[in-house]
């Protein structure tokens, strides 16, 4: 899914916006569902065609479309273990995506890495399973670009959790320092796990601790696409000129469990209740229709992202498991 | 030898002995040392409001309170690091690192500080410390998620390191842990956790008394005797090799099976005087295969003067690949019973 | 040396500074004099009766008296791999750290830890050889006091290239969640070996990073005794009142090399020439003199100072080396 | 083999050859590569202006500028991990970690992100880094600045683990660890290292031609050859070995002499071949024993069916003690060619 950065501009970046997220939410939705196959009744995460733990960004796709909307598949970006919905909004191959998290031979990774290890070279995207890992390597790819003379940038996703990682405060410094045209985008979920903000954060918001680096910090409120897009617009522009890096924090809301199967039991009553009216993809859908998008394009797209899904499911099913040589043959290049 | 006795780890117990999984066991550890002991402090991510996630700390927090169970942001190298500094002011802080594959983000913080303030110090100051940690994969968490790492911490002086195979153990052990004066890494391994959402080595669910009592950290155990070949396990493959001798039983084989349960130190006493009755060792261990522990044990056989070999030692270990996340290629690196037994067949016939 | 806060009152605290001053300078003197013996003609790190590295906090000691004056034995102290003017500030027992230095048996570890791993459980000191290394282990002191109902305090002291080190945030962080009576002190010397601030560190000052952390940050120019034992007693204030942290920045200046041998020839000639008129000592007694101290009171210190140095030094060259036994019982306690 | 012929480390070189110290010949190798491969950056403390702690980087901030020699804030796991991703976008980053002793403030940069972009990517993501690392102690700088850390590294899926001990194999393996599309951890033992301001072991410093050449990455050296017993060494133990190896020859016991260069991987045939041929051997590590090098080769030797053993094998390595500051402690605990000769002729006489 190429971004509007690159599409030929006959698809509006709402509309672009709008369908990266339905696609994410589609595919989602389709993943929890078979998560559970095989296996219950008795709950064991090592059966079944997805097995291991399985982090969903329902919920967090604006933070993913907002930004990626201006990448081009030259920019890098590293996301984290809750990986799909930036996947997407950058363009990874969603067949091979799936097949990867199927753990099959035409996965992205031919099922060596799984759901937290997603790597597309085409497009320049890898994610981690350890907090904060992504944001030096972000730096890094940064100053490559600009090393090699190229005006692409490097995009660091990481949760408000990860914020307290000390690595994030080195590659930070060294960004600031080093003038690098890296942008740190801090889904703020209000959760590490069960751990609130309140609990891990010694100040509310981490855009305020980008003076300690010497860059731009802006607070996005109420996980608004189209407030993300502006500000992420912006920081890539900066960026792109030369003018150095930028940190955004987004309010956003993670709506199901930390992984699936967490039931969320640690979040106070009031706020699980609140969840199902925050999702942003109704919300936004009714935007567009108030600011006069024909309900027949948002269907058209809303189709479009469901037989993505599936075609992207029935094409990891339909894929063979790898051979133990796999394993064996990329442990070096 | 404060293990439990040989059938517990081979066959459910009578009927009225209370039987719990290492969750419950080390969670009953915590609750009792807790109690016993106000200068004990619990700190890390998910340990409070959620109980951990390894289901090991689940009612402290309503029993002693937010100040000695402490939530931590995603911070491992601060709130380790301030651990060794409670520590040094006579609090006995128990602070989990959720998987062992993260100890790259703070291990100066373990093998460094904590390791090392006894002897930076001249034995002044102590670090009474427990670090509790998860190793092992098998159920498709990928490479950041299911290594077992025990050499990495084993190779490093100052710790100690160890890992228990069943629910008695892993009471006694934590206990003597946290009243140990020095840093203690506690492995716990996925595959006999016993929690709810992970499959469960059954011969880790054991008859565990509710009283106080301490197993020690530098002991081996002999869980199985046996005189024609010695397997040693560690963890999980402490279970394979229990499994793996009642099959060689049935092909007249006499296996006896050693359980490290320490790697630091390492039990050298137990594992020789095995080896010299039997003459034939294979060691099973789920860490990476070079500079591990199984190294370390074949070593410690060989270089002992009164060992009379009747067939080469042999190894079987996780081969030095990452962990690949699709199931059919973890099952096939991962040790298991079938080839540790055809191991044990060849060390019988071969030289 | 017992601090002011401590002493029974007779000693007015800026004499108490000057003198502390004094004997670290009389003891590093004699120490970068004895370095250099049987190491030369060639020299050999490995020779001589103090072989290893050699940092001296020569030009540093206005940062370590201004803080220690208001701390008592109870209070935690974690310093670095420049450690000597903190420990004597701090009270460690100068015969037993020389003989640490040394490497004798009579030393404060018995010859097993050396000139960076100075550990005085007296006087609760101890510091490291690896960079950010104290932060953690000051919050942890601190909040063991706290959780203990002491209203003892904990200071890490580090270096302005420390403060880049990734553990920093995560103390800092965590310090500023926790309310713990917790203080960094960064002495700002300008370099971390060669490497100048400008080039190590995004913002001109760490102390505008306290905001990042929730605390007060506060800059004390000059290398001025009395303007940091200003602010450290206000922070050290407000953290035995249950306040809170604070981050303390102190422009100093490193005189020698970073290590002895090293012959600082990165910095700027000009930089270099300046050095000694920044020498802090002689600069303080012009100023206690200007102020109405007496001279021969002065005198009587510097006597004292130099005596104090000259005792411990042969003390340490009068012990005996440990046996290997002792590095033997000591790896576990 | 292209390591130098055995004289190297044995004698003097002939008068007209270009003798260098492995300082002068990695910096040679550093110059001669970025001018070859403007790819090539270098990164870390202290390696512009300064030319490097270790010398190795003297010059190339003239030459090559500031963009491509840039030194560092102390932010390890920062520019550690900010070299991985810009070696996935083509740059070649040699990186430094000044002393093997802070690997734990970075370990996750380079054990878990270096070592395996290329597998969890599939192979797509190359990761051609050279992470340089100081080890080694014997001049009281105490356990923190002291260690060499071997086994650490090498028990590591996914990293190549290299450490010279001459001149010549210093070039020839940086040229071939900078060439190479893997993370490549280049261990230099500051005993070798030729600063002015450390001793040297003589035998380090050899013969270095001008121009370009290779080292493998993989390779042992049977840098002496006998056929009595065989000794193993790794950076100064190797030395150690041949001085050993001299002494035993003048009692009528030839020794051969195995550098093992790489620990990742570990040449086991050239082991082997050499224990085959000896069915004697003493291993020399001056890292931790326990889970170290010496274990690993021990094992390697014993698990192959054709070795006949004529006595069994035996190691000096490291004490499982943090490495003292005192001088008289350090030098008791560190292996030397005495006792590395009592070993070998116990190993000659005894079973
Ligand atoms: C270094 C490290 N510590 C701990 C974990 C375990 N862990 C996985 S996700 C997570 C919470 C992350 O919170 P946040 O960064 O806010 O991201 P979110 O899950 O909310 O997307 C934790 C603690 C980890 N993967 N890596
Ligand atoms: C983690 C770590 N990285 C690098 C070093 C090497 N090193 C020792 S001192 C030093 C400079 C420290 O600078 P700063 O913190 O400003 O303290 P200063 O030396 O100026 O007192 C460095 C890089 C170390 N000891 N630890
Ligand atoms: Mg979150
Ligand atoms: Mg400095």
């Amino acid at each position: 899914m190429q971004s509007p950065a690159n599409a030929s501009g006959n698809l509006h970046h709402r509309l672009w916006m709008y369908q990266a997220m339905l696609r994410s939410r589609e595919l989602e939705t389709r993943i929890k569902e078979i998560y559970f196959e095989g296996k219950l009744p008795v709950f064991n995460m090592a059966k079944g065609p997805i097995p291991g733990e399985m982090h969903l960004s329902v919920g967090q796709e604006p933070c993913a479309v907002g930004v990626c909307a201006h990448l081009r598949p030259t920019d890098v970006v590293t996301a984290t273990h809750r990986p799909h919905h930036v996947a997407i909004a950058k363009g990874v191959d969603m067949n091979a995506m799936t097949a990867e998290i199927f753990g099959k031979k035409t996965g992205l990774s031919k099922g060596l890495g799984g759901h937290m290890h997603i790597f597309d070279s085409a497009v320049n995207f890898s994610c981690s399973g350890i907090i904060g890992e992504g944001t030096a390597p972000a730096v890094g790819a940064a100053m490559a670009a600009k090393l090699q003379g190229r005006d692409d940038v490097a995009v660091s996703f990481l949760g408000e959790g990860g914020a307290n990682q000390g690595q994030f405060h080195e590659a930070a410094n060294l960004a600031g320092l080093w003038k690098a045209p890296v942008i740190f985008i801090i889904e703020d979920n209000s959760y590490g796990i069960s751990v609130s903000k309140a609990e891990s954060t010694a100040v509310p918001r981490n855009s305020d601790r980008a003076a300690a680096y010497g860059m731009p910090g802006v607070y996005v409120s109420d996980n608004d696409p189209d407030a993300i897009y502006e500000a992420a617009g912006e920081a890539i522009r900066r960026a792109r000129a030369g003018e150095g890096p930028s940190i955004i924090e987004i309010e956003t809301h993670r709506l199901e469990g930390h992984f699936v199967g967490d039931t969320n039991e640690y979040r106070p009553q009031a706020e699980r209740d609140r969840l199902p009216s925050l999702d942003p993809i109704p919300l936004y859908r009714e935007r567009l229709l108030a600011e006069g998008y024909e309900g027949a394009e948002l269907e058209r797209l809303e189709a479009e992202a469901a037989s993505a899904a599936d075609a992207a499911i029935a094409f990891a099913r339909a894929s063979e498991f790898p051979t133990f040589q796999e394993a064996l043959n990329h442990v070096f290049a | 030898m404060s293990s439990p006795d040989t059938e517990t780890l081979e066959a459910p117990a009578a009927s009225r002995q209370r039987r719990l999984t290492i969750a419950r066991a080390l969670n009953e550890a915590l609750h009792q040392e807790m109690a016993a002991d106000n200068s004990v402090l619990v700190m890390g991510e998910d340990l409070g409001k959620m109980g951990g996630v390894w289901g090991t700390t689940g009612g402290l927090l309503d029993a002693y309170g937010a100040e000695r169970v402490r939530d931590t942001p995603i911070s491992e190298a601060g709130f380790i690091g301030a651990a060794v500094g409670m520590a040094a002011a006579g609090i006995r802080p128990v602070v989990e690192l959720m998987f062992v594959d993260f100890f790259g983000v703070c291990m100066n913080a373990i093998s460094s500080l904590a390791a090392k303030q006894s002897f930076f110090s001249g034995g002044k100051v102590k670090c009474p410390m427990v670090l509790m940690t998860s190793v092992g994969g098998g159920y498709s968490d990928a490479g950041q998620h299911s290594q077992c790492l025990y050499a990495t911490f084993g190779h490093l002086p100052g710790l100690k390191v160890v890992i228990p195979t069943n629910a008695y153990d892993a009471k006694g052990m934590l206990l003597s842990a946290i009243r140990d004066d020095n840093p203690v890494v506690f492995m716990f391994h996925k595959g006999l956790q016993g929690m709810g959402w992970l499959g469960t080595a059954p011969g880790s669910v054991v008859h565990v008394p509710e009283g106080d009592y301490l197993v020690p950290l530098d002991k081996a155990a002999v869980v199985r005797e046996g005189s024609d070949i010695t397997l040693v396990g560690l963890g999980l493959t402490t279970h394979h090799a229990v499994d793996a001798a009642k099959v060689l039983a049935k092909e007249g084989i006499s296996a006896e099976v050693i359980d490290l349960r320490s790697i630091a130190p390492l039990d050298r006493e137990t594992i020789l005087a095995s080896v010299r009755k039997t003459g034939r060792l294979v060691v099973a261990d789920e860490d990476y295969l070079s500079y591990g522990v199984s190294a370390e044990v074949i070593a410690t056989a060989c270089e002992d003067s009164a060992v009379k070999w009747k067939s080469r030692p042999r190894r079987l270990a996780y081969p030095d690949i990452p962990i690949p996340y699709s199931a059919v290629l973890e099952q096939e690196a991962l040790p298991n019973v079938e080839r540790l037994v055809d191991l044990a067949r060849a060390a019988m016939t071969e030289k």
